[in-house]
C-alpha cells in the first residue's frame, strides 16, 4: 500500500515538474521537419511524391530499365512515309518514325526532360532570387531599378526571349535551359522580393537589428530563409512548366539540336507530323509530361499548404 | 498553245466540269506583295501566277516552256535577237489593251529599275537572269533593248547568248503587267527605311495582269487573298467564280481544316499524310520531282578558306558518299515517287548524265576509305535547318538523324548544329561555317544551269561558292560557263553532261534524292494539274457540290 | 419593434432561463489527427437580464462553447454532444434553416476582434441593415433609418455618415460598437460577447463595458460574457463559471467567487493579477506552468500538474473516478478534491511559499 | 557605471515624425505623423521607468527611437553620457550591446527558423562575446537557467513553446549581452494573466540580480504600476504626467491619467461597484493632425473654454518628482472643477470624436504601396 | 486618383526607354542582320553591304538607335520588312484580333474558373475538389500545339461544330471597320459575320484560356478557403443571414479580390504573349505577327510591337490596380 502510494506520489511530483517545462519529445522539431511530417500525412502530397520519385528512379536507372538502345534505328527499313511499325516482339510500344524503340526512348527521355526541368528551374530560381534579394534587401531605389528591370523582362514575350537566347548562344541544350530559365526569372524575383519585403517589417528582424546583428547576416540569416517557402513552392511548379516550355521550343525548332537524344517535349513535337499515322507517338510523351507535371504540381500545392504559417503549430 | 490549256481540263476521267463556286486553298504563308517583278518566293508567285501571264508559260503539268502571251517566237542566228509574235485580242484587267508596246514597257521597266528596286531583295529574278540595270553600269546586263515592231510583234535584243533565255521568261517574275496600272499606281516607287522595303500601292492593292483571275482583295489580318474570275479572259475562262488563298502556317492545322471542310485544298502535304489523306478520299496530287537534296561538303582545296582539312581529301568525301544509305532514306523518309539522286539535278532536265560515277551504300568501303585517308573518327560539324519544310526536304530533322547515324556507323563523329532556316541557317551554311550540311534546290525552269550552275559555277576568283568550301576546280567552272553560252541545244546538253561527270568525280557534296512534293484537294475538286515547278494554275479547276 | 418598445426591466427577470446549456461537449476530430475534446460536459444557464461570465485562460474552451451555442462550429470534423436550449427550443441538431432564423433575431454574438469580424469590403450600413432586412422584413430605406438609430444608440456620433463608411475607416471602439449594434438590431433575448474588449484600449474598453451594462439593464437581455479578464468579470457578471481545459471547474456568484475562491486555479488567477491598489514591489504569485500543461481529465484533475494542493487522489487511477463538479454551498459548484480553505484571506495564504517558488523556474 | 550619480538614460526633446509622402515623380512630403512629439525623460540606474498610454500614442516609437531603430527627427538620447543619435555604423552596433529590447509579440520577435541555442548565441557572436564556442555554449546555458528554462529547450524552435516560455527566450536573448538598459515593449500584453505574472516576476528578479535599468512600455496601468519606480503617461506623442508610481496612483493629476485609472477594471466586485468611472468620449485623435492647445482637450471632461483649446500646457512639477501638463491640475486636484460626462464632451466637440486620421494614414500607405507593382501570384 | 494615374503613366517612360535600348541593342546583336533576312537565301555579301549602306545599317549602333527613338516618339516604328507596311498599321490591324481573343479566353477562364474554384473550395477534399484541381492542371500540362490539335480534332473535324482556324470564314464577305470582327459584324448588322467571328474565337480562346483557367481555379479555391474561415463570415452567419446572402455578399465578394488581380495580370500576359496559340490557329493577331517577325528577323515589327505591347501591358496593369482599388475600399485612392 505504501509502496503504491509512493509511486503515485512520484507521479504527482512528475506532473508538477512537468508544469513549466518545455514539451517532451526528443530533439526540437524544425519547421521544415514539421512541414515534412504534415506532407507525409497528406495523400495528395504522397501521390505527387510517388510520381516524382518513380520518374526520378526511371531517369536514374534508364540504362537498366530500357529494353533497347534508344538511338538505334533498328526498324528504319520497315518505316514508310505512311507507316510506322507498331507494337511487336521486342518493341512493346512500337517504333518511332525512325524505327527506334518508343519505350526505350520514353525511358531515356525522362533523363533529358527532368534535367531540363531541374537545371532551368534552378538557374531561373538562382538568378531570380538574386534579383529578388537585391530588391528585397535594399529596398529604395535598388528595389525600384530591379523591379523596373523585371517589368521590362516581363513585357517581352517569353518566346521571343527564348528564341533570341538560343540564337545568341547557338542552339544547344544549355541555351535551351538558359532560355527557359530566363522566362522564370521574373516570377522568382517578384515572389522573393514580395515575401522579403513582408518579412523585413517583422519583429524578429527588428529584434536582430536591436541586438546589433550585422546587416548581411540579417538579410541572409533571417530574412531570406524565412522568405523562401513561396519560392520553394514556385520551384516545384516551375519544374513542370519548364518541361512544357521545352516542348513548345522544340515545336518551334528551337529545342535540343541533338535531336537523336530523346526528350519528351521534342518527341511530342516531332510526333505532330505523324499524328495521322501513329498518334501514339504523341500520346505517350504527352502523357509522360502531364503525369510528371501533375506530380510536381501536386507536390508543390501540398508543400504550399504544409509551409503555410496558418497550419504551423 | 491554247490547245494545251484546253486539254488540261479533264484530268479526272472527263466528268463534266462545272462552272462556278468558290475554292479556298491553304497556303503556308502570306505573299510578300503582289507585283511578281519584285517577287522571289513561292507564295507570292502562287497568287501572281493566277493574275498574270508571261510571254511564255509552263507546260501544264510539266517543266517545259510553252507559248503563253506570245503565240510563238524566233531566235536570230547569233542567238541575240528574239522576235515574239503576240496573242491578239488580249486585255488587261483594267480594260487596257495588251500589245507589243505593253511588252516592251515591261522589259524597259525592269531594265530601268533604280534605287531600291535594284536591290536583290526587290528584283532577284531579273538580276539572276539579266544581270545589271541601266543604272548600274558596273554590272552589265544581257538585256539590250525591246522594240515593238508592230502592234503584235516585240523584238528583244540581248548583249550575250545565254541558255537561260527564253526559258526564263516563263518565270512569273517576267509576267507582263498593265502599263497603265503600273504608272497609275506608281509601281516602281519602292521606298524604304532602315531595314525594310515599302512597296508601292500597285504591288499591294492593284496588281493588273491578263490572267484568268482578277485580284479582288487582300485581307492581311485574316490572311486571305481573294481572286475572282476574269470574265474577259482571252482564252478559256476560269471555271471557278472565286479563288481564295488562305494562310495557315501549321501543317496539322492545314490538314485538319481540309478534313473539316473549311478549305478545299492545300500545298506542302507532309509525306506521312499522303496515304491517310488518300484513304479518307481526298485527292493527293503528287508533283513530279523537280528538285535535288544534297549533303554539301565544306571541302575546299584552296588555302585560306574555312574548309575542313579532312574534307579536302577526296577519299574522305567518298567515304561519306558511301556511308549514306540513300535507298532507305528514300523509302522511309520521303514520299512515294521519290528517287535516290546520283547527280545534282533531276533526270528530267536536259544535260542529265546517266553515267556519272556513283557511290553506293557500302559502310565497309566507307570505313576502309576513311582508314586509308587516316581520318577515322573525324569530327564533322553537321548543320541542319529547323523550323522549315522544303519540297526536297520535308523533315530536316529526320533526314539529319538518319544520315548522322549512317556517318557514325561509318566511323565519323558528328557534332550537330541546328539553326532556324532563315536567315541563320542559310547565312551560316553559305558563308562556309558548316563541315557538312543539308540543302537543296527546286528548279525554276527546265535548265541544267539553273541547278548545277547555281551550285558550282565559279563564284569569284577561280573558286566555287563558300557553301562548298570555295573549292577550286577550273575544269568544272569552264565546263559550266561553256555550256551556259552554247546556243545549240544538243551541244549544250552534251556539255552539261560532261559537267555533271566532272562534278560527281570531284564530289563537292553528295546528291541524295529527288522528292515529289504534293498538294491535296478535296474530293469534289477537279482539274488541278500538279506542276513540278509548283506553278499550278487554278483556271482549270472546278468544284462540285 | 425597436429597442425602446421593449417592456421594462422587471418584467423580463423571470425564472425561466433564456439559455440552458447541458452537458455540452465538443470534440474536434481531424482526419489523421488525434481527436481533441475542447469542451467537456459544460452546463450552465442564463436568465433574462442576467449576466453570466465564462472565464479562463486562453484555450480553455470559452469560444468553442459560445460557437457551439450559436451553432457556428464547422460541420465537418466536429462532434457536438449534450443539449443547448434557447427559450426551450433545442438548438443542437436543429436544421440549418431554424438556426439561421434564430441567429441574429433571438440570439446574437459579439466577437473579439472588431476589425476582422467586419467585412472589409461592405459598408457598415449594409452590414447593419442586412440583419434588419433578413429578420425584420424591412425595406432598404426603413432599415437604413433603423440602422442609423441603432448606431446612435451604441454611441456612434454622426451615424448617417458612418453608415456609408467602411470598417477600416472606423476606429477600433467604433467598430466594436458597430458590431454590437448589429447584434442588437433585432433585440435578441440572448447576447454572447466573446472577449469583446480584449482588442481595445482601456478607455475604450470602459466605454464598451458601460454600453453592455446599460443594455442588460435596459432591455433585459441575457448576456453571456466571455473573457479572461477577471476585472471585467468583477464589474459586470452576476454569476461566473471558471473553465479549465474544457470543463467548468468552479461556479459561483460574483461576490462569492472573488471573496472566497475555492478552486486553487481560481485562487491562482486572482493572485496573479497585479492590482492598481496594491503596493509596488510585492512579487505576484503566479500559477506555475501554463495552460498547455493540462493533463486529460480522464487521467485526473487537469489542473493537477500546476496545482500546489494536488494530492494522490487528484489522479483518476487513485481516486477511481474523474473529479466531479459538486455542490459547494448555495449557488456554488466546485470541481476539486482539495479546495482552498479560509478563503477570506486568499491572497495572503496562497502567496507565501510554494506557489511563488514554483513560479518561473 | 562610473558616473553613478547621473541618470543612465536621458531623453531630451525627442521627436519622431514619420513623413507622409505623396508625389508624381518624386515623393513629396505632405505632412507628418507626429508619433513622438517632444518627450523629455530620464531614467536612473537600476530603476524602472514605466510608460503607459493608449494604443498609437507613440510608446513603441519612443522605445525604438531610444535604440535608434527608428531615426529621431529631433532631440537627444543620452545614454550614459553618449548621444546615441550621433553614432553611426559600427559604433552604433557596439552601443546596442548595452541597450536591449524585449518585444511585445513573443513569437513574432523570434526567428521561426532558429532554434533556441542559435537564437541565444547569435547576439554573442555578433558582438564577439562569450569567449569562443565553448564559452558561448556555457553562457547560453546560464541564460536559460536565469530565465527558468531547462537545457532541453536548446534544440527546440520558438513555435514549440508556450507564450510565456517564448517571452522568457526573448528576455534571455535580451540579457545575453549583459545590457545596462532593457527596454521592454509591452512584454506581457500577449500573455495570459497567470503567465503574465511569471514574466513580471522574472523581470523583477533579473533587475535585482543584474542591476538592470528598465524602460517598460505597457498599456496596462496595473502592470506598470507593479514594476515601476517612476511612471510616465503618454498621450498623443507627448508626456502628460510623470510621477513615482505610488504618487501617481494615489493622486493622479492629469485628467487623462484619472480617466485611465478609472477605466482599469479591478478584479474585485466590491471595488468595481464603488468605483467612480470617468468615461472618455471618442478615440485618440490622429497624430498626423493633433488638436491644438492641450492635445487632450477634445476628450477632456474638465476642459475649460479657450485656454485648453489654444494654449499648449507645459510639464510642470506640482509635487516633488510629480510632473503634469495640465492648465487646471491644481483646480482638478482640489475638486474646484467638476467633470462633465462623456456625452456632453462628445456633444461640445461635435463630430471631432471620429478617429479617421490614423486610418487615413493607413490607407495612404497602401496607396503608396500601389505605386509599387502589387505583388500577385 | 488622377495624380495616381498620371504617376503610373509617367513611370512608363523609363520602362519604355529601357525596353527600347534593350530591344534595340539585343536585336542588332543577333547574327544574321536584317539585310540577310530581307535579301534571302542566296544574297551575296556585296548585296548585303549595299543594302546596309542604303539603310544606314553600317552606322554606329547609337546613331541608329537615336534615329529609331526620334521616330518612335512620333509613333513611327518604321516598316515591316516582311509586308512592307508601316508597323503602326500592322499593329492596329492585328491588335483587335488579339484583344477579342484575349477577352474570349478570359471570359472562358473566368466563367469556368471561378465557379469551379468556388465549388472545389466548398467541397474541400472531395472528388470534385481534386478533379477541379487536377483537371485544370491537365490543360496547362498539355503543350498548346497538341491541345490545339486535340480540340480541333474533336470540335472541327469530328463534330464539325466549330471552325478550326482563322478569324472569320473566308467565304463570308464581311465589312471591316474597326478590325474587331465581332464588333464590326454588329455595327454593320451583318449578324452572320459577327456570329461567325465569335465562333472562330472559341477553340483558340479555350486553348489560350486553359492556363489562366488553371490559375483562376487554384486562386479562387485557395481564396475561398481562406475567406470562409474569416471572422466576418462567422459574424455574417451569427447574424442569421441566409446562406445565399452570406455566400454572395461576404464570401464571394472578398474571395474575388485576389482573383481580380490575377485576372488582370493574366489578361496583360495574354495580350502580349499568345504567340504559339495564334500561330497554330492561324489567327491573325499580334502573337502570330510576332512569330512571323521573329522568324524573318523583322526588327521593325519586333521593336514596334513589343514597345506598344509594353504600353498595353502597363495600361492593363494600371487598370487592374485602379479596379482593385474600386473593389477593395481599403486601398481606395482619393
Ligand atoms: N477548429 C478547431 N479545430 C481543432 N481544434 C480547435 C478548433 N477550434 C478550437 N480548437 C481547440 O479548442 C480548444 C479551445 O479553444 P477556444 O478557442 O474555445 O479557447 P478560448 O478559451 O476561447 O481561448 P482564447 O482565450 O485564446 O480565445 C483549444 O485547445 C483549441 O486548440
Ligand atoms: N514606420 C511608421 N511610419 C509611419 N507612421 C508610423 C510608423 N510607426 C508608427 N507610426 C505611427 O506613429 C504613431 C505611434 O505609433 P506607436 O507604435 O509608437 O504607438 P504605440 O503607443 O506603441 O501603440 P500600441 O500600443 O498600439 O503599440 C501611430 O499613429 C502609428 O500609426
Ligand atoms: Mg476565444
Ligand atoms: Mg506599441
Amino acid at each position: 500500500m505504501t509502496a503504491m502510494g509512493d509511486v503515485r506520489r512520484q507521479r504527482i511530483d512528475e506532473l508538477a515538474a512537468r508544469a513549466g517545462q518545455v514539451p517532451e519529445g526528443e530533439g526540437g522539431v524544425s519547421l521544415v521537419r514539421s512541414a515534412f511530417r504534415r506532407l507525409r500525412r497528406n495523400p495528395v502530397a504522397i501521390l505527387g511524391a510517388v510520381i516524382v520519385v518513380v520518374f526520378l528512379f526511371v531517369a536514374a536507372f534508364a540504362p537498366w530499365l530500357a529494353p533497347r538502345d534508344p538511338l538505334a534505328q533498328t526498324l528504319l527499313s520497315e518505316v514508310r512515309p505512311g507507316f510506322i511499325p507498331g507494337a511487336q516482339e521486342g518493341f512493346p510500344l512500337g517504333a518511332d518514325q525512325l524505327g527506334r524503340d518508343l519505350l526505350s526512348r520514353l525511358i531515356y527521355g525522362s533523363r533529358q526532360s527532368l534535367l531540363i526541368g531541374v537545371v532551368s528551374t534552378v538557374l531561373g530560381a538562382v538568378v531570380g532570387m538574386a534579383l529578388g534579394v537585391l530588391a528585397g534587401a535594399f529596398g529604395g531605389w535598388v528595389d525600384t531599378v530591379v523591379m523596373r528591370f523585371i517589368d521590362i523582362i516581363l513585357s517581352i514575350p517569353s518566346l521571343l526571349m527564348a528564341i533570341s537566347i538560343s540564337v545568341l548562344l547557338g542552339q544547344n541544350q544549355y541555351a535551351l535551359m538558359i532560355a527557359i530559365a530566363v522566362t522564370q526569372v521574373p516570377v522568382f524575383a517578384r515572389l522573393l522580393r514580395g515575401s522579403m519585403l513582408a518579412q523585413r517589417g517583422s519583429d524578429y528582424v527588428l529584434a536582430a537589428r536591436a541586438l546589433g546583428v550585422k546587416r548581411g547576416r540579417i538579410v541572409f540569416g533571417h530574412v531570406l530563409p524565412n522568405s523562401l517557402s513561396p519560392v520553394i513552392v514556385q520551384g516545384t511548379l516551375s519544374l513542370a512548366t519548364a518541361i512544357i516550355e521545352a516542348a513548345a521550343l522544340s515545336f518551334l525548332g528551337l529545342g535540343d539540336p541533338d535531336i537523336a537524344r530523346p526528350e519528351w517535349g521534342a518527341m511530342l513535337s516531332t510526333a505532330q507530323d505523324f499524328l495521322s499515322v501513329r498518334p501514339e507517338l504523341a500520346v505517350w510523351p504527352a502523357l509522360c509530361i502531364i503525369v510528371v507535371a501533375l506530380g510536381f504540381t501536386l507536390l508543390g500545392e501540398s508543400l504550399r499548404e504544409a509551409l503555410d504559417p496558418k497550419f504551423r503549430r | 498553245a491554247s490547245s494545251d490549256r484546253e486539254s488540261g481540263g479533264g484530268g479526272e476521267g472527263g466528268g463534266a466540269a462545272q462552272s462556278g463556286g468558290t475554292m479556298v486553298f491553304g497556303a503556308t504563308g502570306d505573299p510578300a506583295m503582289l507585283d511578281p517583278a519584285f517577287g522571289s518566293d513561292g507564295e507570292t508567285f502562287r497568287v501572281s501566277r493566277q493574275i498574270f501571264e508571261g510571254l511564255l508559260g509552263n507546260e501544264l503539268g510539266g517543266t517545259d516552256p510553252v507559248p503563253e502571251l506570245a503565240e510563238d517566237w524566233e531566235v536570230s542566228e547569233d542567238g541575240l535577237e528574239y522576235t515574239f509574235n503576240l496573242q491578239q485580242g488580249v486585255q488587261f484587267h483594267d480594260g487596257t489593251q495588251f500589245n507589243a508596246e505593253a511588252v516592251c514597257f515591261n522589259f524597259d521597266r525592269w531594265y530601268n529599275f533604280e534605287g531600291l528596286a535594284t536591290s536583290p531583295s526587290a528584283s532577284y529574278y531579273y538580276q539572276a537572269v539579266f544581270g545589271g540595270f541601266a543604272s548600274t553600269p558596273d554590272t552589265p546586263s544581257i538585256y539590250q533593248s525591246c522594240e515593238a515592231t508592230d502592234e503584235n510583234t516585240a523584238v528583244i535584243r540581248l548583249t550575250q547568248v545565254t541558255s537561260k533565255f527564253p526559258a526564263a521568261l516563263a518565270l512569273p517574275a517576267f509576267s507582263i503587267q498593265s502599263p497603265t496600272a503600273l504608272q497609275e499606281y506608281d509601281a516602281d516607287n519602292l521606298s524604304g527605311a532602315e531595314d525594310a522595303l515599302t512597296y508601292p500601292e500597285y504591288a499591294l492593292e492593284h496588281p493588273t495582269g491578263t490572267g484568268p483571275f482578277r485580284f479582288e482583295s487582300w485581307d492581311r489580318g485574316n490572311g486571305r487573298v481573294t481572286l475572282v474570275r476574269n470574265e474577259e479572259y482571252w482564252g478559256e475562262p476560269a471555271l471557278l467564280d472565286e479563288l481564295i488563298i488562305r494562310t495557315i502556317p501549321d501543317g496539322n492545322t492545314r490538314r485538319q481544316e481540309l478534313q473539316a471542310g473549311s478549305i478545299d485544298g492545300y500545298d506542302f502535304v507532309a509525306p506521312a499524310d499522303y496515304q491517310s489523306l488518300q484513304d479518307e478520299g481526298l485527292q493527293v496530287l503528287v508533283r513530279d520531282p523537280f528538285n535535288i537534296l544534297y549533303l554539301g561538303f565544306n571541302g575546299g582545296n584552296v588555302p585560306g578558306t574555312s574548309a575542313n582539312p579532312a574534307l579536302q581529301d577526296p577519299r574522305v568525301r567518298q567515304a561519306i558518299a558511301h556511308a549514306i544509305d540513300r535507298d532507305t532514306i528514300v523509302s522511309s523518309l520521303l514520299p512515294e515517287g521519290a528517287e535516290a539522286a546520283i547527280e545534282f539535278m533531276p533526270p528530267t532536265v536536259d544535260g542529265y548524265a546517266e553515267d556519272v560515277t556513283t557511290y553506293d551504300h557500302d559502310p565497309d568501303r566507307a570505313r576502309q576509305l576513311l582508314q586509308e585517308a587516316g581520318a577515322e573518327g573525324t569530327t564533322l560539324r553537321f548543320y541542319y535547318p529547323t523550323e522549315v519544310s522544303r519540297p526536297y526536304l520535308p523533315d530536316p530533322a529526320a533526314m539529319f538523324q538518319v544520315i548522322s547515324q549512317n556517318l557514325t556507323d561509318a566511323g565519323f563523329t558528328i557534332e550537330p548544329v541546328a539553326l532556324p532556316w532563315n536567315p541563320d541557317y542559310l547565312n551560316a551554311v553559305q558563308s562556309g561555317q558548316a563541315d557538312i550540311h543539308l540543302l537543296g534546290w527546286t528548279g525554276d525552269y527546265n535548265d541544267a544551269y539553273n541547278f548545277i550552275g547555281t551550285f558550282f559555277a565559279e563564284a569569284s576568283n577561280n573558286q566555287a561558292s563558300a557553301e562548298f568550301g570555295a573549292f577550286s576546280a577550273p575544269e568544272i567552272f569552264q565546263a559550266l560557263a561553256r555550256a551556259d553560252q552554247e546556243p545549240d541545244a544538243a551541244t549544250r546538253t552534251r556539255l552539261y553532261q560532261e559537267a555533271n561527270r566532272l562534278i560527281m568525280d570531284y564530289l563537292p557534296g553528295v546528291p541524295i534524292s529527288h522528292s515529289p512534293p504534293a498538294l491535296v484537294v478535296a474530293e469534289n475538286v477537279s482539274g488541278l494539274e500538279p506542276s513540278p515547278l509548283t506553278a499550278e494554275v487554278f483556271s482549270t479547276v472546278s468544284i462540285s457540290e | 419593434m425597436s429597442i425602446e418598445a421593449l417592456p421594462p426591466e422587471g418584467a423580463l427577470r423571470t425564472d425561466v432561463p433564456v439559455l440552458e446549456v447541458e452537458d455540452l461537449s465538443v470534440t474536434f476530430a481531424r482526419r489523421g489527427e488525434q481527436p481533441t475534446r475542447a469542451v467537456d460536459g459544460v452546463s450552465f444557464s442564463v436568465a433574462a437580464g442576467e449576466t453570466v461570465g465564462l472565464v479562463g485562460e486562453s484555450g480553455c474552451g470559452k469560444s468553442v462553447t459560445s460557437l457551439a451555442v450559436m451553432g457556428l462550429l464547422p460541420r465537418r470534423g466536429v462532434q457536438v454532444g449534450g443539449s443547448v436550449r434557447l427559450g426551450g427550443t433545442e438548438l443542437l441538431g436543429a436544421p440549418d434553416r431554424t438556426l439561421r432564423r434564430l441567429r441574429g433575431a433571438e440570439m446574437a454574438m459579439v466577437f473579439q476582434d472588431p476589425l476582422s469580424s467586419l467585412n472589409p469590403t461592405v459598408p457598415i450600413g449594409t452590414q447593419v441593415t442586412e440583419v434588419l432586412v433578413e429578420h425584420r422584413d424591412m425595406g432598404k430605406k426603413e432599415a437604413a433609418t433603423e440602422a442609423a438609430e441603432l448606431l446612435d444608440r451604441v454611441g456612434i456620433p454622426d451615424p448617417t455618415r458612418r453608415l456609408k463608411e467602411y470598417p477600416h475607416q472606423l476606429s477600433g471602439g467604433m467598430r466594436q460598437r458597430a458590431l454590437i449594434a448589429m447584434a442588437l438590431a433585432c433585440s435578441p433575448r440572448l447576447l454572447i460577447a466573446d472577449e469583446p474588449t480584449t482588442a481595445l484600449d482601456v478607455t475604450i474598453q470602459a466605454q464598451i463595458l458601460e454600453l453592455l451594462r446599460e443594455l442588460v439593464v435596459d432591455s433585459g437581455t441575457a448576456l453571456v460574457m466571455i473573457t479572461h479578464d477577471l476585472g471585467v468579470v468583477a464589474g459586470l457578471c452576476d454569476r461566473v463559471h471558471v473553465m479549465y481545459a474544457g470543463k467548468v471547474i468552479e461556479t459561483a456568484d460574483r461576490h462569492d467567487l472573488f471573496a472566497r475562491p475555492r478552486q486553487p486555479y481560481t485562487g491562482g488567477l486572482l493572485a496573479s493579477v497585479p492590482r492598481l491598489d496594491a503596493g509596488r514591489g510585492i512579487p505576484l504569485t503566479p500559477i506555475r506552468g501554463s495552460a498547455r500543461d493540462a493533463i486529460p481529465w480522464a487521467e485526473g484533475c487537469a489542473f493537477a500538474p500546476r496545482c500546489d494542493n494536488a494530492q494522490d487522489d487528484c489522479l483518476t487511477e487513485v481516486a477511481g473516478s474523474t473529479v466531479p463538479l459538486e455542490y459547494d454551498g448555495p449557488g456554488r459548484e466546485l470541481r476539486c478534491r482539495h479546495p482552498l480553505t479560509h478563503p477570506s484571506s486568499t491572497a495572503g495564504a496562497t502567496s507565501s511559499g510554494s506557489t511563488a517558488s514554483g513560479a518561473g523556474r | 557605471m562610473t558616473r553613478a550619480g547621473e541618470p543612465l538614460l536621458q531623453v531630451q526633446g525627442l521627436q519622431v515624425h514619420f513623413p507622409i509622402k505623396r508625389g508624381v515623380f518624386v515623393d513629396r512630403t505632405v505632412g507628418h505623423v507626429r508619433a513622438v512629439d517632444g518627450v523629455d525623460l530620464a531614467i536612473d540606474r537600476g530603476t524602472t521607468y514605466g510608460l503607459v498610454g493608449e494604443s498609437g500614442c507613440g510608446k513603441s516609437t519612443l522605445g525604438r527611437a531610444v535604440l535608434r531603430l527608428v531615426e529621431p527627427t529631433a532631440g537627444q538620447v543620452l545614454f550614459d553620457g553618449t548621444d546615441v543619435a550621433s553614432l553611426r555604423g559600427e559604433a552604433l552596433r557596439t552601443m546596442r550591446r548595452r541597450m536591449q529590447m524585449v518585444f511585445q509579440d513573443p513569437l513574432g520577435s523570434l526567428d521561426p527558423r532558429q532554434d533556441v541555442e542559435s537564437l541565444l548565441s547569435e547576439p554573442l557572436r555578433a558582438h564577439g562575446l562569450g569567449g569562443g564556442r565553448a564559452g558561448i555554449a556555457t553562457r547560453v546555458r546560464e541564460l536559460l537557467d536565469a530565465v527558468g528554462l531547462p537545457t532541453a529547450a536548446l534544440r527546440r524552435y520558438p513555435h514549440e513553446f508556450s507564450g510565456g516560455q517564448r517571452q522568457r527566450i526573448g528576455i534571455a536573448r535580451a540579457i545575453s549581452l549583459e545590457p545596462d538598459l532593457l527596454i521592454a515593449d509591452e512584454p506581457v500584453s500577449a500573455l495570459d494573466v497567470s503567465v503574465q505574472a511569471q514574466v513580471v516576476n522574472l523581470l523583477e528578479e533579473l533587475q535585482q540580480r543584474l542591476g538592470l535599468t528598465y524602460l517598460v512600455i505597457a498599456h496596462d496601468l496595473a502592470v506598470v504600476r507593479h514594476i515601476s519606480d517612476v511612471v510616465g503617461v503618454m498621450y498623443l506623442g507627448s508626456l502628460v504626467e510623470q510621477a513615482p508610481s505610488g504618487a501617481l496612483y494615489d493622486e493622479p493629476l492629469h485628467p487623462y491619467t484619472r480617466a485611465l485609472m478609472s477605466a482599469v477594471p479591478v478584479p474585485d466586485p466590491v471595488v468595481e461597484e464603488r468605483r467612480e468611472r470617468i468615461l472618455l468620449a471618442g478615440d485618440l485623435p490622429s497624430p498626423a493632425d493633433p488638436p491644438s492647445g492641450c492635445r487632450f482637450h477634445t476628450r477632456c471632461p474638465w476642459r475649460q473654454e479657450t485656454r485648453c483649446d489654444d494654449e499648449v500646457p507645459v510639464l510642470r512639477e506640482l509635487a516633488p518628482g510629480h510632473l503634469v501638463s495640465c492648465h487646471w491640475a491644481e483646480e482638478i486636484r482640489d475638486g474646484a472643477l467638476q467633470p462633465r460626462s462623456a456625452e456632453e464632451v462628445a456633444a461640445t466637440q461635435g463630430v471631432s470624436v471620429r478617429a479617421t486620421g490614423v486610418e487615413a494614414i493607413e490607407s495612404d500607405a497602401l496607396v503608396q504601396g500601389l505605386d509599387e507593382p502589387i505583388e500577385r501570384r | 486618383m488622377l495624380r495616381f494615374i498620371v504617376r503610373r503613366l509617367l513611370q512608363l517612360v523609363p520602362i519604355l526607354l529601357g525596353l527600347s535600348v534593350l530591344l534595340f541593342a539585343w536585336l542588332r546583336a543577333l547574327p544574321g542582320g536584317p539585310a540577310q533576312a530581307a535579301l534571302g537565301e542566296r544574297a551575296t555579301p556585296e548585296a548585303i553591304a549595299r543594302y546596309n549602306e542604303l539603310f544606314g545599317l553600317d552606322q554606329p549602333i547609337w546613331v541608329q538607335y537615336l534615329r529609331f527613338l526620334g521616330r518612335a516618339v512620333q509613333l513611327d516604328f518604321g516598316t515591316s520588312s516582311r509586308t512592307g507596311r508601316t508597323v503602326t498599321t500592322e499593329f492596329l490591324e492585328r491588335m483587335p484580333g488579339t484583344v477579342e481573343l484575349t477577352l474570349f479566353a478570359m471570359v472562358f477562364a473566368i466563367g469556368v474558373g471561378i465557379p469551379l474554384g468556388y465549388l472545389a473550395a466548398r467541397r474541400h477534399g472531395s472528388w470534385l475538389d481534386s478533379g477541379a484541381v487536377i483537371g485544370s492542371l491537365l490543360g496547362v500540362a498539355i503543350p498548346v500545339f497538341f491541345l490545339a490539335y486535340l480540340l480541333r480534332l474533336l470540335f472541327a473535324v469530328e463534330l464539325g461544330w466549330l471552325p478550326g482556324s482563322g478569324r472569320q470564314e473566308v467565304r463570308i464577305d464581311a465589312t471591316h471597320i474597326t478590325n474587331f470582327y465581332v464588333l464590326d459584324g454588329l455595327l454593320t448588322r451583318e449578324w452572320d459575320a459577327a456570329w461567325d467571328a465569335l465562333l472562330h474565337l472559341v477553340l483558340p480562346g479555350i486553348a489560350l484560356g486553359t492556363i489562366p483557367l488553371a490559375i483562376i481555379v487554384r486562386i479562387t479555391r485557395a481564396s475561398v478557403l481562406d475567406v470562409v474561415n474569416e471572422d466576418y463570415v462567422r459574424t455574417a452567419n451569427a447574424k442569421g443571414l441566409s446562406a445565399d446572402t452570406v455566400r454572395r455578399r461576404h464570401v464571394i465578394r472578398n474571395a474575388l479580390l485576389p482573383v481580380s488581380t490575377t485576372i488582370g495580370l493574366q489578361t496583360g500576359l495574354l495580350l502580349s504573349g499568345a504567340v504559339l496559340t495564334e500561330t497554330v490557329f492561324a489567327f491573325g493577331g499580334v502573337g502570330s505577327a510576332i512569330y512571323d517577325a521573329i522568324f524573318t528577323r523583322d526588327f521593325a515589327v519586333l521593336q514596334g510591337f513589343i514597345l506598344m505591347l509594353a504600353v498595353v501591358y502597363v495600361l492593363v496593369n494600371l487598370l487592374v490596380d485602379i479596379s482593385y482599388g474600386l473593389l477593395d475600399p481599403r486601398v481606395r485612392v482619393r
